[in-house]
């Protein structure tokens, strides 16, 4: 294993005290626990966005706290969802009087960290509730299994509610947007390379020379299929369809899409499959309103991409349009 | 009798064995997870033993609730909350007392176990860590309606946990990181359900 | 060789549509021959900056073309200067009658082609000046050489040279701020691994699974030296040592820090080196008025990074902090 | 004499023997460069063969003029603007001609070189195509004098550019990319000279 690291086991704290250096106008750390405020945080009198996972997924979430985004993020160990006390303490560190939503990716560890938290909060009198992202359509849906993963939508979710509440919407209301994204919002990913956890020391599965694994998740969980690699137009229409017809995605539609690199995709990469994508989207009527072409979700290392689509109507993108000024995403100021 | 040292042991034995298993469990969790169960257990007992012994609980309910309430800050992921919720309801029937009789043994692990079923909300047959679980409760409840010694029942519980385990192999997961992968999934022994019978493991060593 | 690519000949015009159809609001693309320009060109009255060099090291130059940055960039096929006759179509599509600035990394390839179309443009009436960056202190300067090899300078310098140029500054104004800002910038690079050119189909050179090469290019050209791979701490020490003790940047000094990833580093390790970066300074008595981390001027999927130092005055400063509108870099607006 | 079509030849020539040396040229190139000199050459002749091909060229002039621009156009790198910079300068040298007698060949070549020279600002013992060319230059200076034909000056050409080929191997560069590696360029035979006696030995099996 070759890192850019001092030790496995530090990783987590180490890049936190970069992020808290390069940003002290945008952000605030704290260690014990960890989480990331945004730097004026509380807001009063705002409803707080509060979100968190496994680290190796930057900038999600730390470098999506700031104005109009995140008001805090909890970094758990590399893949590994992060503790009720951290939730506990960034909600409280946060909540600004209106109540405070919390964004869940669906893992079981997540969701079992975060419904500890919430519990701990309300106890407290926090107002809490939570919205749990569930957008892999690389995973069948069912009631009997712990249901789909929460992968890209989560940023394209932060972005819209982060922007919601700091418009000054109820924390019903900024549920319900994130709600609705969730239900609007659909992704696919797949992977040239495996990652490699720092404390693992090796990569989490091996591909051949020749073999790319498609369905892949955020932590390198295998994906619905391994297969020979094929040519960025083969792969995107393949996963395209995955995607489009989960929904479905219908003729006029407008979309915000995201193609999103895995950690170790150059961009010259990207903006080949997001040039493909487009040209499927032309053919199937779709409209794409905004879009980012960039690594907004990793999974260290790895090399690969993500396909997210969400259907946006003008409500959405208006809040899309909003001003953002955090670490990973930044307009309008 | 179990005595308050011999739980404590029981904490110690398990920061040595998942210390000594943090690979062989990461394994596990490669081939159908992220590959973090071994390296979260390890860290989680690694600072529950040593909660223990920066401030020594002066009875059993204490020292599982420094026990889970430690679980739940370190470890992260699905295995922290399930294990944390374990000790927390194993704790609250042991409340003040400083030994278990096997009665006592039998309710800690009846209660800790039913905490774990209702968190996780996984049945048999999902290929959680409740496959073997389930089993190890419903020996524990027959060995001691027999009158059967702490060593009997816990004799009786690592056996079927080891069963339980093993019959993960073949399924296919219904709950847990391991789910996403479907078919997938088949032919791979669940990381969870092998930790806990090394949790098994490590109390019939140490409270019989 | 696993991209995701099309066909290894065609990644620089896939790419290019890629931009066209991501960024119509910010840039426009001329496939024959082959530049960007930005979606406003040729900005009446204004210094038009222009610059260009091989493709691999996205976002550099294409993404960095939009208001407050660059007017125009060429870009050649991978890790290839660019040929004249692209550098003057670019330069007439965004003359806007007050002189055009080419900006050239130190490469003989990439100056004999800018050479070249500056002569072609002086020809037909348009002023040009060009400045050339060359910042890399892993490469012995001398007088008897190719000189120093033009490295992360090169965004900095785009950043506020754009700016000047917006704020109405004439060429010469333009030139000058360009020739200080490549006086007091220094960089250098280490790669753990080594990207692959497209065309060429494997790897340009081999390194151990336990070394590093230390001084590397931004076409993988070998470095000062190769060694066993070392913490995060002591590589940022070792380069910080290098490039401060070059110019030399001194105590007291304001500076504008670039932690540029090579394409396959992930943001968490980035952060970690920036970390590192900031104890150097503290220590050293350099104060950071700003700073970038993240993927800037790359070189395809290659894992590294490389550091880059400029010694900022006020006015720097204050052209930094200008509004900028680029797919790559974007403030202010 | 060399007529029209010969010079036409040899550029059809280039191309084939740049397209078979693809692969040696990048090799070369990856050592102590950035991996692409074979493939900047052969993409370059195959436009230039191309180009002639749609408008053929009515004199040795306006011929060696269109290879010049195509090749500007083309190649990129620091080996475009040079042989662009050959072509161009013999081109000027050949204006109207549609034969080439042994001063003309000489002309050709010597006006050709220099500018090279000019333009790349290289001298011998720089590790550049230089130490191909400067060498190549004067042999057909001495062997024209003495009143040689066209193959003989050309065999003398290229004999002395292959010396000068071989003479790159030992050498630190102090041009070109190959300059950034300081003692690590040593050992390595220079693919700019390399594809210089391509050139010069292309011209003697088609311009004699
Ligand atoms: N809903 C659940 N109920 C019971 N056990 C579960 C559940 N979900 C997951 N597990 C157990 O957790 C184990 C994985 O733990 P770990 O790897 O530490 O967490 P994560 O999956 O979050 O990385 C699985 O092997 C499984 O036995
Ligand atoms: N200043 C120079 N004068 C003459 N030849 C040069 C000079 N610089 C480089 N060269 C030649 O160019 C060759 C490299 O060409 P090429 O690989 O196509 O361009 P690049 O170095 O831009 O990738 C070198 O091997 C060398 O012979
Ligand atoms: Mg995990
Ligand atoms: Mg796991
Ligand atoms: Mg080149
Ligand atoms: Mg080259």
């Amino acid at each position: 294993m070759k890192k850019l690291i001092n030790q496995a086991d530090n990783v987590v704290v180490d890049a936190l005290k970069g992020m808290e250096a390069a940003h002290p106008d945008l952000l605030k750390v704290s260690y014990d626990p960890k989480y990331i405020v945004r730097a004026d945080a509380p807001v009063k009198d705002k409803v707080a966005v509060v979100s968190g996972g496994g680290s190796g997924h930057e900038p999600l979430h730390g470098g999506f706290v700031g104005r109009g985004m995140l008001d805090a993020a909890c970094p758990g160990e590399v893949f590994t969802s992060p503790t009720p006390d951290q939730m506990e303490a960034a909600t409280k560190a946060v909540s600004g009087g209106k109540g405070v939503l919390h964004i869940v990716k669906n893992y079981t560890g997540d969701v079992l960290n975060f419904e500890t938290a919430a519990d701990l909060c309300q106890a407290e009198g926090i107002d809490v509730e939570a919205v749990v992202v569930d957008d892999d359509v690389a995973v069948k849906d069912s009631l009997y299994t712990a249901g789909r993963r929460g992968v890209g939508t989560t940023v394209l979710m932060e972005k819209i509610v982060g922007a919601a509440a700091e418009r000054g919407k109820s924390l019903k209301e900024v549920a319900d947007i994130a709600r609705k994204v969730n239900a609007q919002g659909r992704s696919m990913g797949m992977a040239l390379t495996s990652c490699t956890v720092p404390s693992a020391g090796k990569p989490t599965f091996e591909l051949g020379a020749d073999e790319m694994e498609v369905g892949i998740g955020i932590h390198g969980e295998p994906g619905r299929e391994r297969m020979k690699v094929k040519t960025a137009r083969e792969i995107v229409e393949m996963m395209s369809d995955a995607v489009i017809s989960d929904l479905p995605y219908k003729s006029g539609d407008e979309l915000i899409v995201m193609v999103n690199g895995m950690g170790g995709t150059p961009l010259i990469e990207l903006y080949i499959l997001y040039n493909e994508f487009a040209q499927v989207a032309k053919a199937k009527g779709l409209k794409i309103s905004r879009k980012l072409v960039g690594n907004y979700i990793t999974s260290l290392e790895m090399q690969g991409f993500s396909l997210t689509l969400l259907k946006a109507d003008a409500d959405m993108v208006k809040l899309w349009d909003d001003p953002v000024l955090t670490p990973g995403l930044r307009w309008g100021v | 009798m179990a005595s308050l040292e011999q739980v404590r042991a029981w904490i110690d034995r398990l920061e040595a064995v998942y210390t000594e298993n943090k690979e062989y469990l990461t394994e596990l969790d490669s081939a159908i997870g992220d590959a973090d169960h071994g390296i979260n257990m390890a860290r989680g007992f690694i600072a529950a033993k040593q909660a223990l012994a920066e401030n020594p609980p002066a009875d059993i309910g204490a020292l599982l609730k420094s026990v889970s309430m430690t679980l739940i800050k370190t470890v992260g992921g699905a295995s922290g909350p399930l294990y944390g919720t374990f000790f927390l309801k194993a704790a609250m029937t042991c409340t003040g007392q400083t030994e278990l009789d096997a009665e006592g043994i039998e309710k800690l692990f009846e209660d800790g176990i039913n905490g774990v079923k209702q968190r996780g909300k996984a049945v048999v047959g999902d290929k959680t860590m409740i496959d073997a679980w389930e089993p190890a409760l419903t020996a524990i409840k027959d060995t001691r309606q027999n009158g059967a010694s702490i060593a009997e029942i816990l004799d009786a519980a690592v056996a079927a946990a080891e069963q339980g385990r093993d019959s993960t192999v073949p399924l296919v997961a219904r709950k847990g990181r391991a789910s996403y992968l479907g078919e997938r999934s088949k032919d791979h022994q669940d990381p969870g359900a092998t930790s806990t019978v090394l949790m098994l493991t490590a109390a019939r060593e140490t409270l019989a």
